[in-house]
C-alpha cells in the first residue's frame, strides 16, 4: 500500500499546491517542499526497513522477486493490473526523485514568482509520473506513467521556460520535446501491444504483467523489432545521439526546476527502462544488438562532447554534456556484466546529482546576470561569493574527477566493459579528454579571463548554499562510498546480467581482439 | 601494524582540513588566518611524517598497509581506500610534506595582499592531500585519485590569475594534456584489473610475472600505458608542452607542484610498477629514451628563454628527463634520488625566483633584470646554491650525487648512447644555469623594476630560502631513501668498473659548461647578441624559444581540426536533419491548405475525384 | 416500348444536357422539365407507371414549379444571362466534364462488365403493389419520411424569410 | 426483341447522373447547382425503377418515392438558402460564398 | 404488420419523435425558451430510459429495423450527443435574438434520423435514417444565418450532402440492380450466392463516397472546416458528433454482418482511405489558428483512426470502435462545447480565432482544464480516454498485424500532438497585465457548464479506470445474444 501512496502523494500533493495558491506565495511552495520531502522519508523508511540485498536468482522469469509489491486488477479485459513493485533499483531511482524534487522545488523559491500553484502543480505530477515509472511493472502501466510525465513537463518547459537564442522560443522546445518522446513512445507501445499479442496467441490470454511477459517466446525477428521498439523510445529519452535533438533545447529553455528534472531524473527513466524492460524482455535481441547499442554510445559520448564545446548558451553546453554522460550509461548498459551494470547505477545517480548542480549554478546565474549567454560572462571569479567554488566542483564531477560518484560510476562501466568489448572502452575511455574540455571551457568562459566590468553580484545565500552544499555532500559521499548503493541494486542488477548473459553464446572473447593488434 | 600506522591518514586529512576550513569559510576569513590555516595543516602533515619516518626507519622498514575502507565492492572489483607504507611513498611522503611545508611558509610571504588568498591556500593544501594519496595508495584506483586531484589543483593554481585570459588557457592546456596521459593510464588500469583481477599495487606485482612472461603483448601494452600515463603527468615528450605555459602560475606553485611534486608523478608512478616494466623490457627501454630525448629537447630551449620561470620549466622538464633516463635504464633507486635532490634544489631555485619576481614588481622577463645580486643577497645566494645544484658541481652539490649517479647506473647498464645524452644534457644545463644567474644578477639594472627591487624580509621569506640551500648542498645528499626493499637492484650495485672515470668526465663537464658559459654570457655577450640577431643563429634561436615547435605542431595537428569540427557541428547537424521533417511537414500542410478553397465546386469536384478514383481501383484493381 | 425507352432517354440526356449548360435559368428549368418528361417516359416503358405518374406530378411539377416560382421571384434579368455565359468558359468546364466523362466512362465499363444478363420485360407493376410495400413493412420509413418533411418545411420556413419577415424579427414575435 | 436489358437502363442513368456530376462541378450559379443535384437525384431513382422493374418487384418504385420525398425536401430547402443567400451576398454564385478556406 | 413487440422496441425512436412533435405544437401555441429545451431534454431523457427497457426486452428485429446491442450502442451514443448538444444550445441560444425553438425541433428530429439509421437493416431505412440526420443540419447550420458563415456553412452542407446522397443512392440502385434484394443481410447473402459482382463493387464503391462524406473521409473531407466553422456551436457539435457516430455505426453494422464485403480489395482501398485521412486531416490542421476548424481537421483525423476498425472487421474491431467512437464522442463534445459556451450567436462570429483563447486559463480557469483535458484526450495522452481509445485502435492495428496503419496511427498522432499542444499552450500564456482568477462569471451555474464539466471529468474517469466501460462495451459489441 505504501507504494500506493509513494505514487498518489506528489499527485495530491500537486493538486493543493494549486489550491493553494490563493493562500498566498509561500504556501504552494512549503507543501511542494513538504510532499517530496514525504517521498523521500519514505524512500528512506523503506531503505532503511527492507532487505534489497536478496540473493540472485538464476535467470528465468520465474525468479523474479520484490521486496514489496502491491497489486489490483485494473483492466481485466486485457489482462490489466495496478501492479507496483519495488526493488533495489527502483527504491534507490525513487529516492533520487525524491530528492531531486526536493531541490527543484528549492531551487524556484525564487525563480518563479508567477503561476506559483500551477507550476508546482505541475512539477509535482512530473514526480509523480516519474515514480510511477519507476514502480510500474505492468507494462500498460508503465507506459501509463511514462506518457503521462510529459504533459506537466511540457508545460514546465513552455509556460515557465525561458525564451531561447536564435529564435528558439520555450514553445518550440517544448513541442519538441513532447513530439520526440511521444512519437517515440508510441512505438514503444507497439512493441508492448505486439509482445501482448504474441503471448496472447502463445496462451489464449492477454496479460501486461511483466512476469508472464518475459516468458513470451518470439521468433528471432519478431523480438529484435520489439526490442527496437523499446530501445527506440528510451534512446529518445535517454538520449541517444541520433535522437537527441529535442534535450538541448527542452534543457536550455526550461526553467531550472525543469532542467534539473530533465537531467536529473526523466533521462533516468530511460535508462532504468532498459534496465527493466529492454534488456530481460528480449536478452537474445539485445545481446545481438549490444555492438550496436554500445556504438551509438560511443557517438554519443564524443558527439555530445564536442558539441557542447561549441555552444554559446551555458546550458545548452550542460544539455550536450547529459547527452555525453549517457553515452556511457548506454555503454555501460549494454556491456552485460555486473560491474558495468552496478556502474551505470552510480553514474546515473552521480549524474542526476552533478547535473542538478550545473542546472541549479547555471540558474543562479541567469537569476544574477540575467544571461545564458557565454560571452557575456568571464571574469566573474571572485564577484559572486562562493557560486563559482560549487560551479568548480559541480565542474569537476561531470568531468568525472575522483573522488566524485561521476568518477566511480564512470570507471565501473569502463572496467566492466572492458573484458567484453575492449576497444569501446578505450575509444570511450578518450572521452575522458573531452569531458574536460567542455567542462573547463565552461569554467574558462564564465569565471576565467577579463571581466565585462567590476560589479559585484550577490553571493549565495543559506538557501542556495545548503542546497548546492547538499548536492556536492552527496556526491562525494557516494564517490568515495558507493557502496550502500551498490548493495541495494546488486541483486536487481546481478538478476538483469544474468539474463543478458544467459543468452550470451557460449566462449565469448574477451581480450583477444586487443591481444591481436598487440602483436 | 605499527603505531606510525594509525598515524598515517594524518598526512593527508591534515591538509584537507585545511581544504576544507578554508573553503568553507565563504570568504570571511582574514588574510592571516588563511595563511594560518594553510600553512600549519602542511606544518602538521610534515610533523606527523616525521614521526612516522622515525618509526619506520626504527622498524624494519617493511611494508605495511592501512585499510580505511571497501571503496566499491562488486564481484572481484574491490579497491579500497587502503594506505601502503613503504620506503619509496615514505620518501616521497617526506619530499611532498617536507617541502610542502617550506614552500607554503614561502607563499604567506609571497602571496601576501593578493586577492584570494584562502582561494589560493585553499587549492595548496588540496593539492598536499592529493599528493599524498596519490603516493600513498595502495591501489591504482586510489593512486589514480591522487593523480587526477593532483591535476585538477594544477589546474586551478595555474589559472590562479583567473582575470588574464592567458593564464586560463595555460592551465586548460596543462589540465588537457596531462588528462590525455590520464586515459593512457586509465586504460592501463582496465587492462590490469581485466587481466589480473585486481587493482591492489602489491598483488599485481606479485601475480603479473606469474601472468605473463617477460615481452607479453598485453603486458607491453599495458607497461605502455603506464608510460602514457607518466608522460603526461611528467611533462616528457611528447606531451611536455603544458609545463612551459604553466607558469602563469603563482611561483610557490611551480615550485611544489610543477618542480617537487606532481611532475615527478610520473617517475613514482613508473617506479611503483617495476613489477610491470620489468616484464615489457622494451619499453623499459622506450622510458629511457623518452628521457634522453627530452632532456636534451628541453635543455637546448631552456638556452632560449628569457622568462626566468621558463627557464626553470624547460630545466625541470630535463632534470625529469634525467630521472627517465634512470628509470629506463632500471636504475630505480636512482631516479628516486635524483627525484628527491631535485625536488630541494629546484624548489629552491623556484623560490628564489619568486622573491626576485616579488621584489621586482613582477617582472620575470631576464631582459629587464640585471644587478640584482647586491640589492638581494638572499635570492642571489638561493640561485647560486640552486644553480649549483642543478649544473651538478661535483662533490659540494646534492645534484652532484644524484645526477653522477644516474649517467653511472646507464654506463652500466651498457646504454652509451643514454649516458652520452646525459653528458650532453649536463653540459647544456651548466649553460642555461650561468646564464640565467648571470642574465639575473650580474650586469646592469634593465629596467625600473629592477633598480627599484627591495629585498624580501621575514622568517616566512627567508626560512625557506635558508633550508632548501641547505638541502641542495651535499648535506641533501647524504639523505638516502629507504628503497632497498621496494625497488630491483641498480644495474650499477653488481659493478663499479669505470665508476671513477666517469665521474671525473661528469664533473669535468659540469665544471666545463659552467667555465665555458661564464665566458660566453660575461665577455662575449655582444658576439652571442650577434648571432642570434640574424641568419641561422636566429632561425636556431627562435626554435629553441619556441621548444622545437611542438606547440605549433599541436596546434596545427590537433587543436585547429578540433576547433573546426566544433564549428561545423555547433548548430547540431543530426538535429536539423531531424529539422528537415519538420519543414516537410509544414510543406505538406502548405500544399494541402490550398485546397481548402472555400469553393463548393471545387469540393464537390475533389469528392468526384475521390469516387472516381475508389471506383477505378474497385473495377480494375483485381 | 423498347423504342420508347432508348428515345425517351436520348431526349431526356439531351434536354438534361440543355439544363447543365444553359444560362438562363428559365430556360435550364424549361429542358429540366423536359428532361424529367422524357425519364417519365421511361419509367412507363419499363414498366412503372405510377413512378411515372408521380414524376410527372411530383417533380416536373411541383419540385419545378417552386424552381421557377424562386428564379422569378429573384428577377435576375437579362444581366444574369450574361454572367452565366462569362462563367462557362471553356477551363471552366473542360476539367470538371472530364472528369465527369471518366466516371462515366468508369461505370459504363463497370455495368457492362457486371452484366446480370436480366432484362426488363416492361410487366407493369402497379401502384398496388408499390402501396402495399409502403404501407406494409415500410410503414416505418413513410413515417420517418413525415418527420422529413416536417425538418424541411421547418428548415425552409425558418431560413427562407424574405428580409421584411426579417425585419420583423427584431420586433420580437413572429407567428 | 423482348424487354430492355437492365444495363441499359443503368447506362442511361449514369449518363444523367454523370451529366448532374458535370454540372454540379462547373455551376457557379447556386439555381443551375440545385438542378445539378435534382438530375442526380432523380438519375438515382431512375436506377432504383430499372432494378425494381427488372427484378419486378415494387420496391425500386417504394425507394424512388423515398428519393422523390428527399427531392421535393432538399429541393425546398435548398430554395430558401438560395433565397437567404441572395438577400445576404446580392448573388446567386456560389464561388462568392468561401469566406472560409484555409 | 407491426407487432407489439416491434412498438415496444420503436419506442425511443416514438418517444423522440413525439418530443419533436410537442416542441412544434409548442411553438405553435406559445414561445418559450427555456421551456422547449426542458421538454426536448426531458424526452431525451425519457428515450434513453426506454432504451434501457428495450434492451433488457432482447434483440426485436422488423423488416426494415433491428434492436440489437449494436444499435442500442448507437442509439445511446446518439441520444447522449444529442442531450449534450441540447444543453450547449440553451446557453448558446440564450442570447439569440431570433427564434430559438425550432432549433430544438430540428435537433430532435436529426436525433431521430441518427437512432433509426443506427437501427437499421435495410437500405432504404438506411438511406432514410441518413437523411432524417443530415435535413434537420442544413437548418441547423444555417440557422443564424445573419451571419454570413452560418449561411455559408449552410449552403456547402446543402450542395455537397446532397451529391453525396445521390453518390449514395446510385451506389445503393445498384447493388439493389446486381441483387434484388434491398434489406442489408438478404442483399449481401444474395450477393455472396453469386459472388459477388462487379456492379456491386461498384455499388458499395459508390455507397463509400457516400458515407465517407459524412464521415468526411479523405478526400471527401474538404467541407468539414468550414461547415464546422460557420456553423453555430451546438449545430457542429452535433454534426461532429451524433451524426458522425450514427453513420460509422451503420458503416459499422454493413461491414460486421458482410461476409460478401470481405473482398480483399475493398479492404485495400478502405485502408488506403483510411492512412490517407489520418495523415492528411493531421497535417491540414497543423498551423490552423481557428479552434473550430482546427477540430474540424482533427476530427478528420480521428475517423481515420476509426476506419482501420472497419479496415479489420475481426477480432477486437468492434469493440474498438465502440470503445474509440465513446472516447471520441466525450472529448469532441467537452471541446465544442467550450467553444459553444464561449461564443454567442449575437457577438457575430464564434470564438473560434485561437486568439480569443490566449490565457483562457487565468480567465475562466474550469473551462480552460476541460478544454486541456479535451485537448489532451484527442492527442491520446495518458490519464485521458482519448489515451484508452488509442490503445484499442494500436493494439487492432497491432493484432491484425496492418503495420502501415499503425505507422500511420503514429505518424498521424505525432503531427497532431504539435497542433493540440499549440492550442492548449495557448490557454495557458499570460497577456500583459492580465492576472486573476476566474471572471465573474457564473457559468458553472448553468448547464452547460456543468455538462462540459462533466464532460472532463468523464473523459479522466474513463482514462484513469475504463473497465466499467470497456466491460459493457464488450458485452454490447458480442454477437447478438
Amino acid at each position: 500500500m505504501i507504494l500506493l501512496w509513494l505514487v498518489l502523494v506528489p499527485f495530491i500533493g500537486g493538486l493543493l499546491c494549486w489550491q493553494a495558491d490563493r493562500w498566498g506565495e509561500k504556501a504552494p511552495r512549503w507543501i511542494a517542499l513538504i510532499t517530496m520531502m514525504l517521498v523521500l522519508i519514505m524512500t528512506l523508511v523503506l531503505w532503511l526497513q527492507g532487505d534489497y540485498q536478496l540473493p540472485a536468482m538464476n535467470a528465468g522469469a520465474d525468479s523474479i522477486r520484490w521486496a514489496m509489491e502491491w497489486k489490483v486488477p485494473w483492466i481485466p479485459r486485457f489482462g490489466i493490473d495496478v501492479h507496483l513493485a519495488l526493488d533495489g533499483l527502483s527504491l534507490v531511482l525513487i529516492a533520487l526523485t525524491g530528492f531531486l524534487g526536493m531541490l527543484a522545488v528549492l531551487c524556484s523559491w525564487k525563480e518563479i514568482d508567477d503561476r506559483i500553484g500551477f507550476f508546482h502543480l505541475n512539477l509535482l505530477f512530473i514526480l509523480g509520473g516519474v515514480v510511477g515509472v519507476f514502480l510500474a511493472i505492468d507494462l500498460f502501466l508503465f507506459f501509463f506513467f511514462w506518457e503521462m510525465m510529459l504533459v506537466p513537463m511540457y508545460f514546465l518547459i513552455a509556460l515557465w521556460g525561458h525564451s531561447g537564442s536564435e529564435g528558439k522560443t520555450r514553445i518550440r522546445a517544448a513541442i519538441k520535446f513532447f513530439i520526440y518522446t511521444q512519437a517515440s513512445g508510441l512505438l514503444m507501445l507497439v512493441a508492448i501491444l505486439a509482445l501482448v499479442f504474441a503471448h496472447h496467441a502463445n496462451t489464449g490470454e492477454y496479460s501486461f504483467s511483466y512476469a508472464d511477459l518475459l516468458q513470451t517466446p518470439l521468433s528471432e525477428n519478431m523480438a529484435m523489432v520489439l526490442m527496437l521498439g523499446f530501445f527506440i523510445a528510451f534512446a529518445v529519452k535517454l538520449p541517444v545521439v541520433p535522437l537527441h535533438g529535442w534535450l538541448p533545447d527542452a534543457h536550455a529553455q526550461a526553467p531550472t526546476a525543469g532542467s534539473v528534472d530533465l537531467a536529473g531524473i526523466l533521462l533516468k527513466t530511460a535508462a532504468y527502462g532498459m534496465l527493466r524492460f529492454a534488456l530481460p524482455l528480449f536478452p537474445e535481441a539485445s545481446q545481438t544488438f549490444a555492438p550496436i547499442a554500445m556504438t551509438l554510445g560511443l557517438v554519443g559520448v564524443f558527439y555530445g562532447a564536442v558539441l557542447a564545446c561549441g555552444q554559446r548558451d551555458i546550458k545548452r553546453l550542460i544539455a550536450y554534456t547529459s547527452i555525453s554522460h549517457m553515452g556511457f550509461v548506454l555503454i555501460g548498459i549494454y556491456s552485460g556484466s555486473e560491474l558495468a551494470l552496478q556502474g551505470v547505477v552510480v553514474l546515473m545517480v552521480a549524474h542526476a546529482f552533478s547535473a542538478a548542480g550545473l542546472f541549479i549554478m547555471s540558474g543562479q546565474l541567469f537569476e544574477r546576470l540575467n544571461t545564458r549567454d557565454l560571452q557575456e560572462m568571464g571574469g566573474l571569479w571572485g564577484r559572486m561569493g562562493s557560486l563559482p567554488g560549487f560551479s568548480l566542483c559541480f565542474v569537476a564531477a561531470s568531468l568525472g574527477m575522483p573522488g566524485t560518484a561521476n568518477f566511480v560510476g564512470e570507471f565501473m562501466v569502463l572496467f566492466g566493459t572492458f573484458p567484453t568489448a575492449p576497444v569501446v572502452v578505450i575509444i570511450g575511455a578518450c572521452g575522458m579528454v573531452f569531458a574536460a574540455i567542455y567542462s573547463l571551457i565552461l569554467m574558462q568562459r564564465v569565471y576565467f579571463g577579463p571581466s565585462l566590468n567590476d560589479q559585484k553580484f550577490e553571493g549565495l545565500d543559506g538557501r542556495e548554499f545548503t542546497m548546492l552544499l547538499g548536492i556536492f555532500a552527496l556526491v562525494v559521499l557516494f564517490g568515495l562510498y558507493p557502496q550502500p548503493l551498490l548493495d541495494t541494486t546488486s541483486a536487481v542488477m546481478g538478476e538483469v546480467q544474468g539474463l543478458f548473459q544467459g543468452s550470451l553464446p557460449a566462449g565469448s572473447v574477451p581480450m583477444s581482439s586487443l591481444a591481436g593488434g598487440g602483436q | 601494524m605499527g603505531v606510525s600506522m594509525s598515524y598515517l591518514p594524518l598526512t593527508f586529512l591534515l591538509p584537507l582540513l585545511g581544504t576544507f576550513i578554508l573553503a568553507l569559510s565563504r570568504g570571511h576569513m582574514s588574510e592571516r588566518g588563511s595563511v594560518w590555516v594553510g600553512v600549519s595543516s602542511v606544518g602538521l602533515a610534515a610533523l606527523v611524517t616525521a614521526f612516522i619516518t622515525i618509526q619506520f626507519m626504527s622498524g624494519d622498514q617493511s611494508a605495511q598497509t592501512l585499510t580505511l575502507w571497501t571503496w566499491i565492492s562488486v564481484g572481484n572489483f574491490t579497491p579500497t581506500i587502503g594506505l601502503a607504507l613503504d620506503g619509496l611513498s615514505i620518501t616521497m611522503l617526506g619530499i611532498i610534506t617536507g617541502v610542502g611545508f617550506l614552500i607554503h611558509l614561502f607563499a604567506a610571504w609571497y602571496m601576501r595582499g593578493e586577492e584570494g588568498i584562502t582561494r589560493f591556500f585553499a587549492y595548496m593544501n588540496l593539492f598536499v592531500f592529493s599528493m599524498v594519496l596519490l603516493v600513498l595508495g595502495d591501489n591504482l584506483m586510489l593512486l589514480f585519485l591522487g593523480w587526477e586531484g593532483v591535476g585538477i589543483c594544477s589546474y586551478l593554481l595555474i589559472g590562479y590569475y583567473y582575470r588574464d585570459s592567458a593564464n586560463g588557457a595555460a592551465a586548460f592546456k596543462a589540465f588537457l594534456i596531462t588528462r590525455i596521459g590520464d586515459v593512457f593510464l586509465a586504460i592501463g588500469l582496465f587492462l590490469i584489473f581485466a587481466e589480473l583481477g585486481t587493482l591492489n599495487i602489491a598483488a599485481i606485482l606479485e601475480q603479473a610475472p606469474a601472468h605473463w612472461a617477460t615481452g607479453d603483448s598485453l603486458v607491453r601494452w599495458a607497461a605502455l600505458m603506464f608510460l602514457g600515463g607518466a608522460l603526461g603527468k611528467s611533462a616528457q615528450l611528447p606531451l611536455h608542452t603544458w609545463l612551459a605555459d604553466a607558469m602563469a602560475g603563482p611561483t610557490p606553485v611551480s615550485a611544489l607542484i610543477h618542480a617537487a611534486t606532481m611532475v615527478t608523478a610520473g617517475v613514482y608512478l613508473i617506479a611503483r610498477m617495476h613489477g610491470i616494466f620489468d616484464l615489457a623490457p622494451d619499453v623499459l627501454h622506450l622510458v629511457g629514451v623518452i628521457g634522453a630525448a627530452t632532456l636534451l629537447m628541453a635543455g637546448f630551449a631552456a638556452l632560449a628563454q628569457t622568462d626566468i620561470k621558463r627557464i626553470l620549466a624547460y630545466s625541470t622538464m630535463s632534470q625529469i628527463g634525467y630521472m627517465f633516463l634512470a628509470l629506463g635504464v632500471g636504475a630505480y633507486d636512482s631516479a628516486i634520488f635524483h627525484l628527491m635532490t631535485h625536488a630541494f634544489f629546484k624548489a629552491l631555485l623556484f623560490l628564489s625566483a619568486g622573491a626576485v619576481i616579488v621584489s621586482c614588481h613582477h617582472e620575470q622577463d631576464m631582459r629587464k633584470l640585471g644587478g640584482l645580486w647586491r640589492r638581494l643577497p638572499l635570492a642571489y645566494m638561493g640561485f647560486i646554491v640552486g644553480g649549483a645544484a642543478l649544473s651538478a658541481l661535483p662533490l659540494v652539490t646534492a645534484g652532484f650525487y644524484s645526477k653522477d649517479d644516474i649517467l653511472w647506473q646507464s654506463l652500466a647498464a651498457d646504454q652509451k648512447g643514454l649516458l652520452l645524452a646525459g653528458l650532453v644534457g649536463a653540459l647544456l644545463t651548466s649553460l642555461y644555469t650561468v646564464r640565467l644567474i648571470i642574465g639575473t644578477f650580474h650586469g646592469e639594472m634593465k629596467s625600473d623594476h629592477a633598480r627599484n627591487a627591495e629585498p624580501g624580509r621575514g622568517l616566512q621569506h627567508g626560512l625557506p630560502l635558508i633550508l632548501l640551500a641547505v638541502l641542495s648542498t651535499f648535506i641533501g645528499a647524504m639523505i638516502h631513501p629507504p628503497l632497498s626493499g621496494v625497488l630491483p637492484a641498480s644495474p650499477g650495485e653488481s659493478t663499479e668498473a669505470g665508476h671513477t672515470a666517469l665521474e671525473l668526465i661528469a664533473a669535468g663537464t659540469a665544471i666545463a659548461g659552467i667555465a665555458l658559459a661564464a665566458w660566453l654570457f660575461l665577455r662575449k655577450r655582444e658576439a652571442l647578441a650577434r648571432l642570434v640577431s640574424g641568419g641561422p643563429g636566429a632561425s636556431l634561436w627562435t626554435l629553441w624559444n619556441q621548444a622545437w615547435g611542438f606547440d605549433l605542431l599541436f596546434d596545427r595537428l590537433l587543436v585547429r581540426p578540433f576547433r573546426i569540427l566544433v564549428f561545423i557541428l555547433r548548430r547540431d547537424i543530426i538535429d536539423a536533419l531531424f529539422g528537415l521533417v519538420a519543414s516537410i511537414t509544414k510543406g505538406l500542410n502548405a500544399g494541402l491548405t490550398r485546397t481548402q478553397t472555400g469553393r463548393v465546386r471545387t469540393y464537390a469536384t475533389s469528392m468526384v475525384l475521390g469516387a472516381t478514383v475508389v471506383l477505378i481501383f474497385l473495377a480494375f484493381g483485381q | 416500348m423498347e423504342l420508347a425507352f432508348y428515345l425517351s432517354g436520348l431526349v431526356a440526356v439531351l434536354a438534361t444536357l440543355g439544363v447543365v449548360t444553359g444560362t438562363n435559368a428559365v430556360h435550364a428549368l424549361l429542358y429540366l422539365i423536359v428532361s424529367l418528361i422524357a425519364v417519365a417516359i421511361v419509367f412507363f416503358a419499363l414498366g412503372a407507371p405510377f413512378a411515372g405518374a408521380l414524376e410527372i406530378i411530383v417533380y416536373a411539377g411541383a419540385i419545378m414549379v417552386l424552381f421557377v416560382f424562386v428564379v422569378m421571384i429573384l428577377n435576375l434579368g437579362q444581366g444574369a444571362a450574361e454572367q452565366e455565359r462569362i462563367w462557362l468558359k471553356a477551363q471552366t468546364w473542360v476539367g470538371p466534364s472530364i472528369l465527369a466523362a471518366v466516371l462515366l466512362g468508369v461505370l459504363v465499363i463497370t455495368l457492362w462488365r457486371g452484366n446480370t444478363g436480366l432484362v426488363i420485360e416492361g410487366e407493369t407493376l402497379t401502384a398496388k403493389a408499390v402501396g402495399a410495400t409502403l404501407f406494409g413493412p415500410w410503414i416505418i420509413v413513410v413515417e420517418l419520411a413525415a418527420m422529413l418533411l416536417l425538418a424541411a418545411l421547418v428548415t425552409a420556413s425558418h431560413v427562407g424569410r424574405l428580409p421584411s419577415a426579417t425585419s420583423g424579427e427584431h420586433s420580437g414575435g413572429d407567428q | 426483341m423482348n424487354g430492355i436489358p437492365m444495363e441499359h437502363g443503368l447506362i442511361l442513368a449514369a449518363i444523367l447522373f454523370a451529366i448532374g456530376l458535370a454540372g454540379l462541378m462547373f455551376r457557379r450559379n447556386m439555381v443551375f447547382v440545385l438542378m445539378s443535384l435534382e438530375i442526380m437525384l432523380n438519375s438515382a431513382g431512375l436506377a432504383f425503377i430499372v432494378a425494381g422493374t427488372a427484378w419486378e418487384q415494387p420496391e425500386g418504385q417504394a425507394m424512388f418515392l423515398l428519393v422523390i420525398t428527399l427531392a421535393a425536401a432538399e429541393a425546398s430547402v435548398g430554395l430558401a438558402l438560395l433565397i437567404q443567400l441572395y438577400q445576404r451576398f446580392r448573388t446567386l454564385d456560389t464561388d462568392a460564398v468561401s469566406g472560409m478556406r484555409g | 404488420m407491426l407487432t407489439s413487440a416491434h412498438m415496444m422496441a420503436l419506442t425511443p425512436v416514438i418517444l423522440v419523435c413525439a418530443t419533436a412533435v410537442t416542441v412544434m405544437l409548442g411553438i405553435a401555441w406559445r414561445r418559450q425558451h427555456a421551456a422547449t429545451a426542458l421538454v426536448s431534454i426531458l424526452g431525451l431523457n425519457l428515450a434513453l430510459v426506454s432504451l434501457y427497457l428495450v434492451y433488457s426486452a432482447g434483440d426485436v428485429s422488423t423488416p426494415l429495423l433491428v434492436f440489437d446491442r449494436l444499435s442500442m450502442l448507437g442509439m445511446v451514443l446518439v441520444l447522449a450527443s444529442t442531450l449534450a448538444c441540447l444543453t450547449m444550445s440553451h446557453a448558446y441560444l440564450e442570447g439569440y435574438p431570433g427564434r430559438k425553438e425550432e432549433f430544438y425541433l430540428l435537433m430532435l428530429c436529426a436525433a431521430a434520423g441518427g437512432m433509426v439509421l443506427v437501427a437499421s437493416q435495410h437500405l432504404a431505412t438506411l438511406f432514410f435514417g441518413l437523411e432524417l440526420l443530415s435535413m434537420p443540419l442544413y437548418g441547423m447550420l444555417a440557422y443564424t444565418y445573419r451571419d454570413k458563415r452560418s449561411l455559408e456553412s449552410g449552403i456547402k452542407y446543402l450542395v455537397l450532402s446532397a451529391a453525396a446522397t445521390a453518390f449514395l443512392l446510385f451506389g445503393m440502385a445498384l447493388l439493389y440492380s446486381q441483387s434484388g434484394r434491398l434489406d442489408i443481410a438478404g442483399l449481401l447473402a444474395g450477393l455472396e450466392s453469386s459472388g459477388g459482382g462487379a456492379w456491386a463493387l461498384a455499388g458499395a464503391g459508390l455507397m463509400l463516397v457516400g458515407l465517407g462524406f459524412k464521415l468526411s473521409i479523405v478526400p471527401f473531407h474538404l467541407w468539414t472546416p468550414d461547415v464546422y466553422q460557420g456553423g453555430p456551436g451546438p449545430a457542429a457539435t452535433f454534426l461532429a458528433t451524433a451524426s458522425k457516430a450514427a453513420v460509422f455505426i451503420v458503416l459499422l453494422r454493413i461491414v460486421m454482418v458482410a461476409p460478401a464485403f470481405h473482398v480483399e480489395w475493398l479492404h485495400t482501398v478502405l485502408g488506403g482511405l483510411a492512412l490517407l485521412t489520418m495523415i492528411v486531416g493531421n497535417l491540414l490542421a497543423l498551423i490552423q489558428t481557428n479552434l473550430k476548424r482546427l477540430l474540424g481537421y482533427s476530427s478528420i483525423a480521428h475517423f481515420g483512426y476509426l476506419l482501420v476498425a472497419l479496415v479489420v472487421a475481426d477480432g477486437l474491431a468492434v469493440e474498438t470502435a465502440g470503445i474509440y467512437l465513446i472516447t471520441y464522442l466525450m472529448t469532441t463534445l467537452g471541446a465544442f462545447g467550450v467553444v459553444t459556451l464561449l461564443s454567442s450567436p449575437y457577438s457575430g462570429e464564434d470564438a473560434s480565432a485561437l486568439h480569443h483563447y490566449r490565457g483562457l486559463f487565468w480567465r475562466r480557469p474550469y473551462l480552460a482544464a476541460v478544454l486541456t483535458v479535451c485537448l489532451l484526450s484527442l492527442a491520446g495522452i495518458p490519464f485521458t480516454a482519448g489515451f484508452i481509445g488509442k490503445f484499442y485502435i494500436v493494439a487492432l492495428g497491432v493484432e491484425a498485424g496492418r503495420w502501415w496503419l499503425v505507422g500511420g496511427i503514429i505518424a498521424g498522432s505525432v503531427i497532431g500532438l504539435y497542433y493540440y499542444l499549440r492550442v492548449m499552450v495557448t490557454l495557458y500564456l499570460v497577456e500583459p497585465g492580465m492576472r486573476g482568477r476566474d471572471a465573474p462569471d457564473n457559468w458553472g451555474m448553468k448547464a452547460g457548464g456543468v455538462v462540459v464539466l462533466g464532460l472532463a471529468l468523464l473523459v479522466i474517469a474513463f482514462g484513469v479506470y475504463p473497465t466499467p466501460v470497456i466491460d459493457w462495451m464488450s458485452v454490447l459489441t458480442s454477437p447478438v445474444h
